[in-house]
């Protein structure tokens, strides 16, 4: 597998595809989304796993973005998700709302193969009165009534994230973020972008196979170095606070979002400068 | 010493919310993201010898789990986690919470963040302490208008624990599962009953209640010590303000 | 945390106590199964995850076992399991059959702390009919008929396995083996075997974090140098295949299983020697 | 050529079986444990240039999986593994497979193994190839004893796929899943139609069949060459017999 361009990757990605991004503090891939803002990609339905943050907020105010399944969108120390916040008030996206561990639960039934999972909890929440696709039954091993939530299965047409290297195979390295091979494991399709090729093969290192996602689950790898800048990765970078609090200042109005865009998504090499 | 900064007296209020030998015992506590103050309080507690294990889920290095939030969440369902802090933009008089927004659904009038993990965790650890510095009407409500997790469930439904108690800027109300109600614990100095009584919009039992105490000489010097040093890494903005520590200097103690 | 010694490891496994080991291929705790013959353990319910091989067999003809959970007993390529085979000809242990799949979703279940997960496959076969504990219901998601299968939730006692290291928090190294993960958190109790003790926390290097197991779920430690022997530890040492051999050969027999208990270990020093 | 070794022409008749253009496609292929002749025939078909990953979950060293067998059945779960090899102490002629004893439940006759993933690998992938070298009535029998993995299932019963086809060591038999029978499809050299039948404890379709053919000059060559060098570390034992190959010597071709 020969990496990608950046582009050539955010190429990748219909309009209108189911997308599932990992949170703020777990290898999202940020300059990725950039790329996507840049192709004008449209009517992506989002999938935080299981919360939104910067390349959420961003795919929605640059106009990408139908609908969010997600726990929660925020920037964290930084407060609200801006764009998020005015696309809610305008009604121009769809919000459906879901609790972490229920998406997690939907995942794992997708990468185990089965149709649904339980998961205790939730009943009584009105994200539940709000999923018609949730549904609650009496656990069948119980002697008496003990209602517990199902949740469905749920296969992302896309997974992307950014990892710290790639090899020829297609294996990407996450480290101990983990919880990315459920969501490859779970997904149609893999995109993801690395720091850096390595050779040989990671899956071979004894050393480096308990942090890396075998390629069987991946399509293409692109390399983006800093990739997830303003977010940071791992050991390698740290969380850019400042960039993200200039990020939750500008994108407070419509005309300050653009100027964002402008100035770090849409100018010419602007993810090279990054 | 120093005057006893407001946040300090809430760091040490929820330190003895733990520790209080009624409760379930705490041997595992798990603080989400962005909450300095009961992160704090968990801190305190350790740094005074007690043997309780800490999951920081958002130390920027050396998060505990290898799994995300995913592993956070199993160990909860499994009953693993003894304690966990929950918020919310609205906190009403049965303890539910709405973390999702204001208005018409899902937050038309005003949107929050999201429930998170609000909807299992409540369910799923025997006691959860509930912490909003804001104490006002807008705040604690008579009825939340979205339930993002219930402060109490129907006989039948799987449940572990409920609120243990709400920590405010103004007061610490505890909580009653069977009567679904607070009432007044204790309340901060420089408010009274009545203060407490006009910020809050849901009825609470108790008309009046002892003054929070402060922390002491020694949690004092705790808190501007060695957990202040545990604190800078996550929260460097958290420990400027209140004990006016900045970079990393002083870690080294 | 500090290390107990191997025999006092094996002293808080109370008889009667359901046990998970894994199979010969991954971490399995050979030295810990000696220990637990010369402790005289009695009544244990084993469960292989998902299948079984030397310790178990050994285990059974040294009379500790009462009933065995698994999908195969098996000595690989040396045969049959002939102190297993021999129990289950004269009817000395019960034999709970089951399907590898069923085996990690059990504990799946246990580990998100459900009271059920469902499988696909299974119906129709002789294994389910035997497990009065497996339900079929029809999949409520499904708009015909859609029978599945529900599989209750498995939390064994203890779960023994041989790591690489452990620090003194309790966090243990097993590398690629990251399944040990699930059996080590749908456990009550984790008890380990490694091969030494190492400085610092596993869990705060990013290069070992990945193949670790936070020692939340771990209640103690033992070293055993070369404690997986017969059986082969990831890139420390391989599979000896020989040994395995005479032990198909020995055990084929009920006085040539003594000799090898004599010989191997309940002589001086059998582990040490090893 | 030195003669064609009766496990190379087994070895060759599973690599087109592999190669079926009639069968659904095998563009992931898992083996599991102690298969040689099933693993040469996946390198074969690798080293005839075929674009085929290959899943082997017993070699030593560069396991393909990071959570173990758990990985492996999660992805025949979601249907990512094309092709799996099942074997069995008896098979009948619905391709019932019984891994698990004869006699009474749970084989007090004659104790196997055990069922391993059997009765879910055989649902999940969309195609089975079964291979037994043994052809006896012993093993082929009317009706299992006791069924690991059914053969068929009833309509409504979620199931990818079936056996494709069963290779022994006297013949091809393909599987026809709307029948639940076999026919015999090819005789290997040295056996006739007569010596098939005597052996076979199931009735099954076709009285005769063309000779297995023999694996080809550059197939040999390959065999003997670059999927020996593949399989000497995980097989050396069969290595040694088949292609009187020992030690790691020849591994850096």
């Amino acid at each position: 597998m020969n990496p990608l361009e950046l582009d050539a990757l955010a190429a990748l990605v219909p309009d209108g595809a189911l997308m599932a991004l990992p949170p703020d503090n777990s290898l999202s891939p940020a300059a990725f989304a950039r790329a996507l803002v840049r192709r004008g990609v449209r009517g992506l339905r989002l999938l935080g796993v299981p919360v939104s943050g910067y390349a959420t907020d961003l795919l929605i105010g640059a106009g990408c973005v139908a609908s969010v399944q997600t726990s929660a969108v925020t920037l964290g120390e930084a407060g609200m998700a801006p764009r998020f916040s005015a696309a809610v008030a305008a009604g121009t996206i769809e919000v459906i709302d879901a609790t972490c561990p229920a998406i997690h639960t939907m995942l794992q039934a997708a990468e185990k193969g089965v149709p649904f999972m339980p998961l205790r909890g939730v009943i009584g929440s009105d994200v539940l009165a709000h999923r018609p696709d949730w549904k609650v039954m009496d656990n069948p091993f119980a002697e008496t009534g003990d209602p517990i939530l199902l949740l469905p299965a749920l296969a992302p047409d896309i997974a992307a994230f950014h990892a710290v290297c790639a090899d020829a195979h297609g294996n990407v390295y996450v480290g101990r973020r983990r919880e990315l091979a459920t969501i490859a494991h779970a997904s149609r399709r893999v995109l993801v972008t690395v720091e850096r090729m390595v050779d040989g093969n990671l899956l071979e290192d004894e050393r480096l196979a308990p942090g890396t996602i075998n390629g069987i689950y991946v399509e293409a790898v692109a390399v983006a170095e800093r990739g997830a800048w303003p977010i940071g990765l791992l050991d390698e970078y740290r969380f850019d606070a400042a960039h993200i609090a200039e990020y939750a200042r500008m994108a407070r109005t419509e005309d300050g979002f653009r100027a964002y865009l402008a100035q770090y998504v849409t100018a010419p090499r602007a993810d090279a400068a990054a | 010493m120093s005057d006893v900064h407001p946040q300090e007296r809430l760091i040490g209020a929820i330190a003895r919310l733990i520790l209080d030998p009624a409760a379930p015992p705490a041997r595992h506590i798990a603080v989400g993201a962005a909450s300095p103050i009961p992160a704090a309080a968990c801190w305190l507690v350790k740094k005074l010898g007690h043997p309780v294990r800490l999951s920081l889920l958002h130390r920027p290095t050396g998060n505990p789990f290898t799994e995300g939030t995913r592993e956070l969440f199993d160990l909860a369902g499994q009953g693993r986690i003894d304690l966990f802090f929950l918020g919310g933009g609205q906190i009403d008089g049965q303890a539910n919470l709405n973390l999702i927004g204001t208005g018409d659904w899902p937050g038309r009038a005003a949107r929050f963040p999201g429930s998170f993990g609000s909807a299992f965790m409540y369910f799923m650890t025997p006691r959860t302490i509930l912490f909003r510095e804001e104490h006002s009407q807008r705040v604690l409500v008579p009825r939340v208008d979205i339930v993002s997790a219930p402060g109490v469930s129907p006989p039948g439904v799987f449940r572990r624990g409920t609120a243990q108690a709400l920590v405010t800027g103004k007061c610490v109300f505890a909580f009653d599962a069977a009567s679904a109600r607070f009432s007044l614990a204790s309340i901060h100095p420089g408010e009274t009953a009545e203060t407490v009584r006009d910020a809050t919009g849901f009825a609470y039992d108790g008309a009046s209640a002892p003054v929070t105490a402060d922390p002491s000489a020694a949690e004092l010097a705790l808190l501007r010590g060695p957990v202040c040093d545990e604190m800078l890494e996550t929260y460097p903005e958290f420990c400027r303000r209140v004990w006016n520590r900045t970079g990393l200097a002083g870690r080294a103690a």
